[in-house]
């Protein structure tokens, strides 16, 4: 509740605030915020979802553009907001009439408890074998939604590319004026340097910690693929992007953009070559549950590989643009 | 022995909570952006660690405890280097440390924000 | 009820640094009170774990406070250099 | 893998032909893969379509989960019918697009942009295929994205805020229509289209409901550009690159019409939603007011395919009006007209892409006596005009027949005239166009143009071709687009 | 935090209403992108609010626990986070572009240049 409240105002002061910069901030705080509910609320992938992307790549992309545009608003031209509050009031008095007749918060007796969800968490054990009724409903009983979303995912990334990428120019690599760094370059700063190589290896070590637990508790691909990429990002942050480049070239991020999608599709297909339908991962092993247990693994490593590569190759195409 | 076990867990509990909000009114009574950088540091260390040592006795030697000392470790790797890469910031972008004798009142720290585009 | 006495008290620092966040002024000031929020949001997750009694989520935690550092980090240095990487003017392999 | 597992290829094909493209990166091979995958969906759509007029409509359950719990394909009559118009339109613009999108992407994006156009049509197929609310939004943002990316690609620089203005519209349209699955789902507990049709009549009186049908409608409409929510379309469809502008105009809209057929007439099918008071009456009135309004603003423009978007405007208010009549006749007319608007306005937008690729331009002004140049261009732009006028035999006439004639049912005279005074508008900004291309002299100096390449005329000509054959030979349409309107009237079976 | 009915409902209702105000509003186009962020996270928390059960616990099946929270409307959040992340990057991606042929990202500016033409 008081979760909620707080980020009503945060809300506010994000509308008041000039300063773009700040703004972003703001918006951090609010998405952190937001996955803290969302803890509260019992979500806890979700959580982890939103503190990643909301928090983290949503903020860093922001940054990219500010750096990239300009980080102060001019002044809100004066008929706009009159006819915009008008709007927002009509709209949100609407969806408060429209409240009235729901179950109350909480409520164990509401129909969304009572119709659909009961099986998966009766069932899904057996069905699936996997103890994280989430992942289980994200990969198998609605995996298609999945392979929709990972599609989402390639399709910005391919966007990205198609909108902002500079085309290849050609092979020879020009060297890096190395004075600058040693001048202005974060890369002077030792202590930034040397936390960072420590943290690294960490980092993706984590990241595939949370790709296979995701079965047993809050993680999975999506959220794997995040953090490994945000371990690149650090890199890039740290050192800079041309280096970071040299070590996932983009010829590399797009083939792992594409494989992952081609993977999760793909196990789709062998399910089908199979005698099961589209994604039924039932038929991949002998034993229904070690068969979806099998394609829920493949599917996730999809994800994460998608997600991973996309995340970097958006990072990556934003860092490199020339002012 | 469960006793004293509980009761050093809600000490440690207690000074992390008592620390968290000490450093809380730090940063928002402090007069500028490099002495409030102490009210975060104090929540960063002692009151992050109390905390969440007196959340390890409670949990005994599990998976919870080892994750708790990863965090912890964690924390107390990154947050001094992000303090300080924001103190490198604030310095090159214009922002001057308040010093005592400087002629400035406690809020001047609230009017020279440093030019940038 | 010790774990609600320091998630209140969590709660009641959140509240101070996010008044510091919008009240700014400088932009170093917003940083910190972000970098201040992400540390206090792990403890936060940390102490409700053990409040409803399923502590295991701490990799939640975890990921929290990685986040947190990546966002300052890429904060200071865009407000340090005003640029995510560097300008490369002499091109090499292009995006796509 | 035997036919039981079409409905899944039918979209998957297109899909994963998407990033094959991505990692072969060469534009030839790229265009190669995407004629196979559009070429192939359009078989299995006939396919599909055939055995739903055979055996009737066709469940698939994705991944072998029961309908309420997994995602169910549902393909009846209406949804095999918009299979086949978008993979139709689909396969006839990828021959054209290889020339036109050479000379209007730079080179080396153009691998992207056929994974792009895949994942467009496969988002399309995907939103018509789904009979679960949920993946319904998850292939609409597909589609969605992958559009606005397609737009920006446009050479004029207003092509960017037209994508952005797109982008920003059509998310707070996606986000009202999540609202609305949100309000739906909490009152009923299900996501799947059929499952939620039967549980509605139960809480149909509760005012959550009635917001979620408000935000469920809102939403598409946004998506659909309905009258007072269009502002995004016409300068989207103005700075495409051409091929974008003949799949979009042709399809997009379609696909949101039909989301919508889909919530009015299967989800809240057992209900009757348009008995309303008061919802009948404001859908006719935007519907009326989009038909006049927006062929009026046509006459004004001065950019030949701005004059077509506008003209889009108009014909979604002939569909949504259909819609609002609630009678086989009326829905009838508005399904066959999502066909037929889909063949004429494409076949129309590939016309001006020939222009834009001799001419570099599309505005009247620059058009003064091309046809003497381009005179099968020109000519072909005059027959795809005549039946958005809707003279008799071209597939404009079919539909507005069937549009009047529901109205004539239920005794809206005022419907009859508004149909047929947006018709002569119709009249007024074609022929604009026509008098200066033939009857105005070619102006001193203009640049020398000489007429289409051949792999731009011969898929022109199909399009506009097959406006005629199906406005001879109509009965093929019009029997599965009525049986499609009777499917939908008779709620769930 | 155990207040009962609907507030919980009605506090998500202005947050998404302080989004939407955002996009419509302002004319910096960054900012309404960060509009559309705020609709959008609160579109989410709507649904993760409609999720929970009063005494349940997270959707992890364990031992001993009778009572979880509905895992539904946290796997359509899923897929409508991704969803929301893709349209943001696309949409900045957008802004680059259109601050490079425009040299403004001001709507009403861009409109006045446009109208010049």
């Amino acid at each position: 509740m008081s979760l909620m409240v707080f980020m009503a105002v945060i809300g506010f002061a994000v509308a008041r605030l000039r300063n773009l910069f700040g703004v972003v901030m703001l918006t951090g705080i609010f998405s952190l915020t937001s996955a803290v509910l969302y803890v509260v609320l019992d979500a806890v992938d979700v959580a982890f979802t939103e503190a990643a992307v909301g928090a983290g790549i949503a903020t860093v992309l922001m940054l990219g553009t500010l750096a990239l545009t300009t980080s102060e608003e001019k002044t809100v031209s004066d008929n706009k907001p009159l006819l915009a509050l008008l709007l927002v009031t009509i709209t949100g008095a609407v969806l408060i009439y429209g409240t009235l007749d729901m179950p109350y918060y909480g409520d164990p007796t509401a129909p969304i408890h009572h119709h659909v969800a009961p099986r998966y968490l009766m069932d899904s054990a057996y069905e699936t074998g996997l103890p994280n009724v989430v992942t289980s409903v994200l990969a198998s009983y609605r995996g298609y939604d999945t392979l929709g979303e990972v599609f989402v995912i390639f399709t910005a990334a391919a966007g990205v590319l198609l909108i902002i990428g500079r085309p290849q120019r050609g092979r020879r690599r020009a060297r890096r004026d190395a004075q600058w760094d040693i001048e202005h370059g974060i890369r002077k700063n030792v202590i930034l340097r040397v936390v960072s190589k420590l943290l690294l290896p960490m980092i993706l070590l984590f990241a595939l910690y949370v790709q296979w637990h995701g079965d047993f508790g809050p993680g999975g691909g999506f959220q794997a693929g995040v953090i490994f990429a945000s371990g690149f990002i650090l890199y890039a942050l740290i050192f800079d992007v041309d280096l970071a480049r040299a070590v996932v070239a983009p010829r590399v991020s797009r083939f792992f953009l594409a494989l992952g999608v081609l993977l999760y599709g793909g196990v789709g297909v062998v399910g089908a070559l199979l005698g099961g339908n589209y994604l039924d991962y039932s038929v991949l092993a002998r034993v229904p549950t070690d068969g979806q247990h099998l394609g829920i693994l493949l599917v996730e490593l999809g994800v994460g590989l998608t997600v991973a590569a996309a995340m970097i190759t958006i990072f990556f195409t934003f860092a490199s643009q020339e002012r | 022995m469960e006793m004293l076990l509980d009761a050093v867990s809600w000490l440690l509990i207690l000074i992390g909570s008592a620390f968290l909000v000490v450093g809380g009114i730090g940063i928002v009574r402090l007069p500028d952006v490099f002495a409030r950088m102490h009210g975060a540091g104090i929540i960063d260390t002692v009151g992050t660690c109390a905390m969440l040592l007196g959340l390890m006795v409670q949990a005994g030697f599990t998976i919870v405890t080892i994750k708790l000392v990863l965090i912890v470790v964690f924390i107390l790797f990154t947050s001094p280097t992000a303090t300080h890469a924001l103190a490198r910031a604030a310095l090159g972008g214009g922002a001057r440390p308040q010093v005592a004798d400087s002629p400035a009142d406690a809020d001047a720290g609230e009017g020279d924000s440093p030019s940038k585009t | 009820m010790m774990f609600a006495a320091a998630a209140i008290a969590t709660l009641v620092t959140m509240v101070l640094t996010v008044y510091r966040a919008i009240k700014g002024p400088t932009v170093y000031d917003r940083i910190l009170a972000v970098n201040v929020f992400g540390t206090l949001t792990v403890v936060l997750i940390s102490v409700h774990g053990f409040l409803t009694g399923r502590p295991e989520f701490l990799d939640l935690a975890l990921v929290y406070a990685l986040i947190n550092f990546i966002g300052t980090i890429a904060v200071s240095k865009y407000v340090e250099y005003s640029h995510m990487g560097r300008p490369s003017g002499g091109d090499e392999l292009g995006d796509i | 893998m035997t036919a039981a597992q079409i409905p899944a290829l039918q979209v998957v094909v297109a899909l994963l032909a998407a990033p094959v493209c991505l990692i072969l990166r060469r534009p030839r091979v790229a265009w190669l893969i995407a004629l196979v995958a559009t070429w192939a969906s359009l078989v299995m759509a006939l396919i599909l379509l055939f055995s739903v007029l055979k055996v009737g409509p066709i469940s698939y359950l994705l991944g072998d989960w029961e309908a309420p719990w997994g995602i169910e394909y549902r393909i009846d009559m209406v949804s095999a019918f918009l299979l086949v118009i978008v993979t139709t339109i689909g396969s006839l613009v990828i021959p054209y697009a290889q020339a036109s999108v050479e000379a209007e992407v730079p080179a080396a994006r153009v691998y992207l942009f056929y994974c792009m156009y895949l994942l467009n049509l496969a988002g399309l197929l995907g939103i018509v295929i789904t009979g679960d609310v949920f993946n319904l939004f998850v292939f609409l943002e597909i589609s969605s994205l992958s559009s606005y990316v397609l737009i920006s690609l446009g050479k004029d620089r207003r092509a960017l805020i037209a994508a952005y203005r797109y982008l920003v519209m059509g998310t707070i349209g996606a986000t009202f229509y999540v609202i609305g699955v949100g309000l739906t789902y909490m009152m009923t507990g299900s996501l799947n289209m059929v499952d939620l049709a039967t549980l509605m009549p139960a809480v149909i009186d509760t005012r959550t409901i009635h917001v979620a049908l408000a935000f469920l409608t809102v939403g598409l409409s946004l998506k659909l550009a309905l009258f007072p929510l269009h502002v995004w379309l016409p300068n989207a469809y103005t700075y495409a690159p051409s091929a974008v502008s003949a799949f979009i105009a042709a399809t997009g809209t379609k696909v949101a019409v039909y989301a919508l057929l889909r919530i009015v007439f299967t989800v809240f099918g057992e209900v009757d939603v348009l008995s309303f008071p008061g919802v009948q009456e404001v859908l006719l009135t935007l519907a009326a007011a989009a038909m006049i309004g927006a062929s009026a603003t046509a006459i004004y423009q001065e950019n030949v395919k701005r004059v077509l978007a506008y003209s889009s405007l108009a014909q979604i208010g002939y569909m949504v009006v259909g819609i609002g009549m609630e009678s086989a006749t009326g829905l009838a007319g508005s399904i066959v007209h999502l066909f037929n608007h889909a063949l004429m306005k494409g076949g129309l937008f590939m016309v001006l892409g020939c222009v834009f690729l001799r001419l570099g331009s599309v505005e009247i002004a620059d058009m003064h006596g091309l046809a003497k140049r381009m005179p099968l261009t020109m000519a072909a732009f005059v027959a795809g005009g005549l039946s958005l006028i809707g003279v008799p035999l071209s597939v404009g006439f079919i539909s507005k027949w069937y549009l009047v004639q529901g109205a004539l049912e239920k005794g809206w005279w005022a419907a009859v005239a508004v149909i047929l005074a947006s018709s002569i508008l119709a009249i007024v900004y074609i022929w604009r166009i026509v008098e200066v291309a033939y009857f105005r002299p070619r102006p001193e100096g203009a640049p020398a143009v000489s007429e289409a390449p051949a792999s731009l005329l011969v898929p022109t000509w199909m399009m506009i071709g097959a406006c005629y054959y199906f406005g001879i030979d109509a009965t093929r349409t019009l029997d599965v687009a009525v049986g499609a309107a009777e499917t939908l009237l008779g709620g769930l079976r | 935090m155990e207040f009962p009915g609907l507030i919980n409902y009605w506090i998500v209702v202005v947050l998404m209403m302080t989004g939407f105000y955002i996009v419509i509003a302002h004319n910096n186009l960054v900012k309404k992108i960060v509009g559309l962020n705020i609709f959008q996270v609160s579109m989410f928390t709507f649904y993760i609010t409609m999720a929970k059960v009063k005494g349940g616990t997270a959707p992890i099946l364990a031992e001993g626990i009778a009572q979880y929270s509905n895992p539904l409307p946290h796997v359509l959040i899923l897929t409508a986070i991704v969803v929301g992340v893709a349209t943001t990057a696309l949409g900045l991606a957008l802004v680059v572009r259109i601050r490079d042929a425009y040299g403004t990202v001001e709507d009403d500016e861009i409109e006045a240049q446009e109208n010049d033409r």
